[in-house]
């Protein structure tokens, strides 16, 4: 179980407030680990430090071994940052087989490729079968993107961040607005994706939080207060005051 | 005492770059009423705004101003119509200075630039700056301003304090309370708060393009709250 | 079913057989017509690579039409004359032979699309027409400033460039020259838009941040499309003076890039055989409108605006879908 | 080389900048506001001259073929806008290009149609005709001063428009964002019909005041409408401010380019080669210009990103 993102004393204040109080948090291979707290904890200060959006007063990440405080975040996207949901919409006339077909290229640095087609398969084909076959789009991989579904496109979104073969994927509100069924689909694709990517969740809905996530930090004023197995959070007194509010 | 209805929404269904975003909204706002409309991001508040404003045209369903059906009519005639805008993300024309945003668009009427001026006192010397480098809570009070010049009968407002700090939004609510006191009735758009708890008459909550609930947010139960709001 | 592949055999074909029958039945008119209609689609066809497959709409194709025309038909006449062209870094003057005649053309203007290329792709949308249409432009005001080559009256060069000995002023000759060009170009361009360079080039078409984030540099991708359209284009301005036997600036003129654009158009818009479709009814059009009346082109206006208002797939796009529906 | 010559030159490139005024300024507003690329601009430019070429021959008034020319491509441009350019709004480029292509093609089959092939003249009229003491000695056309009048008349006017008026304000609002201003009650489509308008009586006028200094015939409207392009892509699109300082600039480097290169090229080859040479570059001076302003800002002088 070698760790894949690390954060180290992580502060960083506007004027007055501390939006983060001297974060650490570490995401490791195989696992789903939960960032949840109430509105106004700061989780979208801390996501904004770790894709390099907003830069850190002080404080470290780093990126299996590789300190990224201070890179841009295409070059944190580089290094194999994929964030799901932050992807600008996908190619609508592509079909769900070439988006995912486009991000491998990209990544192989294969578009200097004239004479090969993408049609016969010989290309990736295998990988990008299985990619289709873990985000549950198989069957439908001719269907041209623009008439996926709300539940779809999050599903795509996702296959296309495993193209760039990642070395962790963030996931920020991913059932946001997703029927109950759709959202026992998602769960079931988190489950068989974690294995080869870890995955960072942010999310309110509860019930998905405590249901898939291996591990949960709770963030409350810029500070992880609590961090443990969903049963340690559950029972976790002063996280039931802060946030759960059922104390 | 029934105020004779200004806006009525019956069952609006509507998509967006064939995307289903409204699957029914009922809404009902009455003569000098502030209504505000609430619901998560992405739930589609906005697109309703678009589709009564006539920006995006709903493929069924009805909507009537003053009893005059308008869904389908250009957007430039229902605003005729007396229907000021106050669109999310402000979309004041930062190419043109603090005064031309103001009288541009300004039908005569109660509504004149001494009257805005009162309201907004620190416009008063910066009328012929170019409104481009406004910050934030100034821009949102020119677009309130650029909307009252037009004189309409409903104000509306999508996302009224979104992203403003404490001190500009309680400027913001004081407003839109005088303006209130003037006869304009009032549709809002905002985060659930203790001023919008206290400022809005009615409300309604959507969800997933729906109207799920409606009523004095007073009477909204936590666990309704926390269902839909998430809060 | 009719799908686009039979239509694209279909009117390869027919393009063939007609030309035979027109030897056989002694018609050398109909021949310099069906060449004609051939160079024309290998010009359109370079610029869908660009406009139908790239959606850089450029004004300026003409330039790298005009460009092919000019460097062989000043390659051809100097040979015909044995005058020097230039002395430096070797006595050359000009050739008669087809391939370095072609192998120039394509040097030139693969350096012209280069050029203009890298220029005008740093910008977007409608300033990209406009610079386009200017800088094609540039070149047919030179062209009609440059006295030493017949300026605005133009040049002849009096006999067709020859090509392993083939005589090539006999017209079905010259004919399967050219057809032969147009195999290699369309199976060129089949191969490049479905390869995964033709994948990156129409995604830029969508969606710039897309592409950018998956890796893939945008700029980069465009210009080597443009290079390539605009060589395949100059190749069809070389065709296109050896065919006339006649160089001048209306090579080079903003009406011959709108011309190109409406083969694509009429012929149905990314489709990779649009191009020979709308040549072939443009020629045909012009040929049999033009001798009723000389004032063809109000007609042809209102078919263009008629075909973009109510049917933009083109005649590709009509069959398929009248089939379709049928 | 005379300081006459020079400033003869100097002020013919001014006139030219003017004309060229005329042509890009109802363009760019068109462009700036609806974002839409019209290459039939030029055929305004041929309607207006042969219109004014028209009135001339039946009342022999120059004032009232003037009037004609402008009224005449106001009313053929309000009815393409309504009938055809309406549709292209929401439409891409390409379908812009080419329809307005197709009009050129129609207009210039329909003029020579009706009007023949042959060129047709107008002549300038008896006080404007000759020159003019303008200082020291040096004598100038009152012609073509009246021509420069006359674009300095509509700069102005123009200026008035779009920076005074409430009309002006709504243009550039619709520029910003054409949505909101219509979502406040601004008729957008009955404004693009008036600008339309605008654009094409600007053009017309212009055709006939250089049709009477050079002949009317058919496409004589397109090498001037790719000068409005190259004037716009220099002053920057919508901006009308970059509109007139790009077009002069355009007029005084063209115009004094063609006159000063070859005479520089005389002092270092044969007069027969500079005079070639120097001309070759002089007609590409503009272009090159256009390049290098690309290269530095390329949205233009005063043009902003489109959105």
């Amino acid at each position: 179980m070698n760790k894949i993102l690390q954060i180290i004393d992580l502060k960083k204040n506007f004027g007055a407030i501390t939006a983060s109080n001297k974060i650490n948090f570490c995401l490791e291979t195989g696992e789903i680990h939960a960032l949840i707290g109430p509105n106004g904890a700061g989780k979208s200060t801390l996501i904004k430090q770790i894709m390099g959006e907003m830069k850190q007063d002080s404080g470290e990440i780093i990126l299996s071994g590789i300190n990224i405080s201070n890179l841009t975040t295409e070059d944190r996207i580089h290094l194999g940052f994929a964030r799901s949901f932050q992807i600008t919409d996908v190619i609508s006339d592509f079909t769900i087989f070439q988006n995912v077909l486009l991000a491998k290229i990209g990544k192989e640095k294969k578009f200097y490729n004239f004479y090969s087609s993408i049609d016969s398969g010989e290309l990736t084909y295998e990988e990008i079968k299985t990619i289709l076959l873990k985000i549950d789009l198989w069957d439908e991989r001719e269907k041209p993107a623009s008439l996926l579904s709300h539940g779809e496109r999050r599903q795509l979104e996702i296959g296309i961040a495993l193209a760039l073969n990642p070395k962790l994927i963030l996931l920020d509100e991913p059932m946001a607005g997703l029927s109950l069924d759709k959202i026992e689909k998602m769960k079931v694709i988190f489950n068989q994706i974690k294995d080869d990517v870890p995955i960072l969740l942010i999310e309110h809905n509860m019930d998905v939080v405590f249901s898939i996530a291996n591990r949960i930090s709770v963030l409350v004023n810029g500070k992880i207060i609590a961090s443990g197995t969903s049963s340690e959070i559950k029972s976790n007194l002063d996280v039931k005051e802060a946030y759960l509010g059922t104390a | 005492m029934n105020k004779s209805i200004i806006l009525k929404l019956d069952n609006i269904y509507s998509s967006y770059s064939n995307v289903q975003v409204l699957n029914g909204v009922n809404l009902l706002v009455r003569k000098g009423e502030i209504v505000s409309l609430l619901g998560r991001n992405g739930m589609g508040k906005t697109t309703t705004i678009k589709s009564i404003c006539g920006i995006l045209k709903p493929h069924s369903g009805k909507i009537e101003f003053n009893s005059v059906k308008i869904n389908g009519m250009e957007s430039y005639k229902i605003a005729r119509l007396g229907i000021g805008l106050v669109p999310e993300g402000r979309r004041i024309f930062a190419n043109l200075t603090v005064k031309e945003n103001l009288i541009g668009s300004s039908v005569k009427g109660y509504w004149d630039l001494d009257k805005i001026l009162t309201l907004f006192p620190i416009f008063e010397e910066r009328l012929s700056q170019l409104s481009s480098n406004l910050s934030g809570g100034e821009q949102q009070m020119l677009a309130i301003g650029r909307a009252l010049m037009t004189n309409p009968s409903l104000l509306i407002l999508d996302e009224a304090t979104e992203g403003l700090s404490p001190v500009i939004s309680k400027k913001i609510w004081n407003v839109l309370r005088e303006v209130s006191n003037e006869g304009i009735s009032i549709l809002i758009i905002d985060k659930i708060s203790q001023d919008l708890k206290e400022f809005s008459n009615y409300s309604y909550i959507l969800e997933r393009g729906k109207s799920v609930w409606n009523g004095k947010l007073a009477e909204l139960s936590s666990d309704n709250s926390k269902r839909f709001l998430g809060v | 079913m009719i799908s686009e592949k039979n239509i694209s055999y279909i009117s390869l074909i027919s393009l063939l057989l007609i030309a035979i029958f027109a030897e056989y039945f002694n018609e050398p008119y109909l021949i310099t017509l069906l060449s004609r209609i051939i160079i024309f689609s290998i010009a359109a066809i370079g610029l869908n690579l660009v406009l139908g497959f790239g959606n850089l709409i450029s004004f300026g194709h003409a330039a790298f039409f005009g460009l092919g025309g000019y460097i062989s038909g000043i390659l051809a006449i100097h040979a015909f004359n044995s005058e020097l062209l230039i002395s430096w870094p070797f006595l050359f003057s000009g050739s008669n032979n087809s391939l370095i005649i072609w192998s120039f053309t394509i040097l030139f203007c693969s350096l012209l699309a280069l050029l203009l290329g890298a220029l005008c792709l740093r910008t977007s949308g409608v300033y990209f027409i406009m610079i386009t249409l200017a800088f094609a432009q540039m070149l047919y005001y030179f062209a009609i400033s440059w006295p030493s080559y017949g300026g605005e009256d133009g040049f002849s060069i009096y006999v067709r460039s020859t090509l392993f000995g083939i005589n090539t002023m006999q017209g079905l000759n010259f004919f399967l020259i050219c057809f032969f060009w147009l195999l290699i170009i369309l199976f060129t361009i089949n191969r490049v838009v479905k390869s995964p360079f033709g994948l990156a080039l129409r995604a830029t078409r969508f969606n710039l941040t897309r592409v950018k984030s998956v890796g893939i540099n945008p700029f980069k991708i465009q210009l080597i499309a443009f290079v390539l359209s605009g060589a395949i284009t100059g190749i069809a301005g070389s065709l296109y003076v050896d065919l006339n036997r006649f160089v001048s600036p209306s090579l080079l003129s903003w009406q011959m890039s709108g011309e190109f654009i409406v083969f694509i158009l009429i012929g149905g818009l990314g489709r990779i055989y649009g191009p020979l479709i709308g040549a072939a009814f443009f020629v045909t059009f012009e040929q049999f409108f033009g001798s009723y009346t000389e004032h063809w082109q109000i007609f042809l206006g209102i078919i263009i605006i008629s075909t973009v208002l109510f049917a933009k797939g083109g005649i590709i796009g009509f069959i398929l879908e009248y089939r379709k529906n049928e | 080389m005379t300081a006459e010559l020079l400033i003869e030159q100097l002020l013919n490139g001014l006139q030219f900048g003017f004309m060229l005024f005329l042509m890009s300024a109802g363009l760019t507003l068109i462009f700036g506001v609806m974002g839409l690329i019209n290459l039939a601009h030029g055929s305004f430019y041929m309607i207006g001259a042969f219109s004014a070429a028209a009135t001339f021959a039946f009342f022999n008034s120059f004032w009232l073929s003037l009037f004609a020319s402008f009224s005449c491509a106001a009313v053929v441009g309000v009815i393409v806008e309504k009938t055809i350019i309406r549709k292209l709004y929401n439409r891409d480029h390409l379908d812009q290009v080419l329809v307005t292509f197709a009009l050129i093609l129609f207009f210039s089959e329909l003029i020579r149609w009706i009007f023949g092939a042959f060129p047709l003249y107008l002549d300038v009229p008896k006080i404007l005709n000759g020159s003019i003491e303008i200082f020291g000695g040096i004598y100038y056309s009152k012609y073509r001063l009246f021509i420069i009048f006359v674009g300095l008349i509509i700069a102005t006017f123009l200026f008035f428009l779009i920076g005074k008026t409430n009309l002006g304000i709504q243009i550039r609002a619709g520029q910003y964002d054409r949505e909101m201003i219509s979502a406040l009650g601004v008729n957008i489509s009955k404004l693009y019909t008036l600008l339309f308008g605008i654009g094409a009586a600007l053009a017309g006028l212009a055709g006939a005041l250089i049709g009477t200094i050079q002949s009317v015939e058919v496409g004589m409207g397109e090498p001037i409408l790719i000068l409005a392009f190259v004037i716009i892509v220099i002053g920057g699109i919508g901006s009308i401010k970059g509109a007139l300082i790009a077009s002069l600039l355009v007029g005084l480097v063209d115009t004094l380019g063609r006159f000063l290169i070859p005479w520089v090229l005389q002092t270092i080859t044969n007069p027969s080669d500079a005079m070639s040479i120097g001309s070759a570059i002089g007609s590409m001076l503009i272009y090159i210009l256009m390049a290098i302003i690309l290269i530095l800002r390329p949205t233009g002088l005063y043009g902003k990103k489109l959105s």
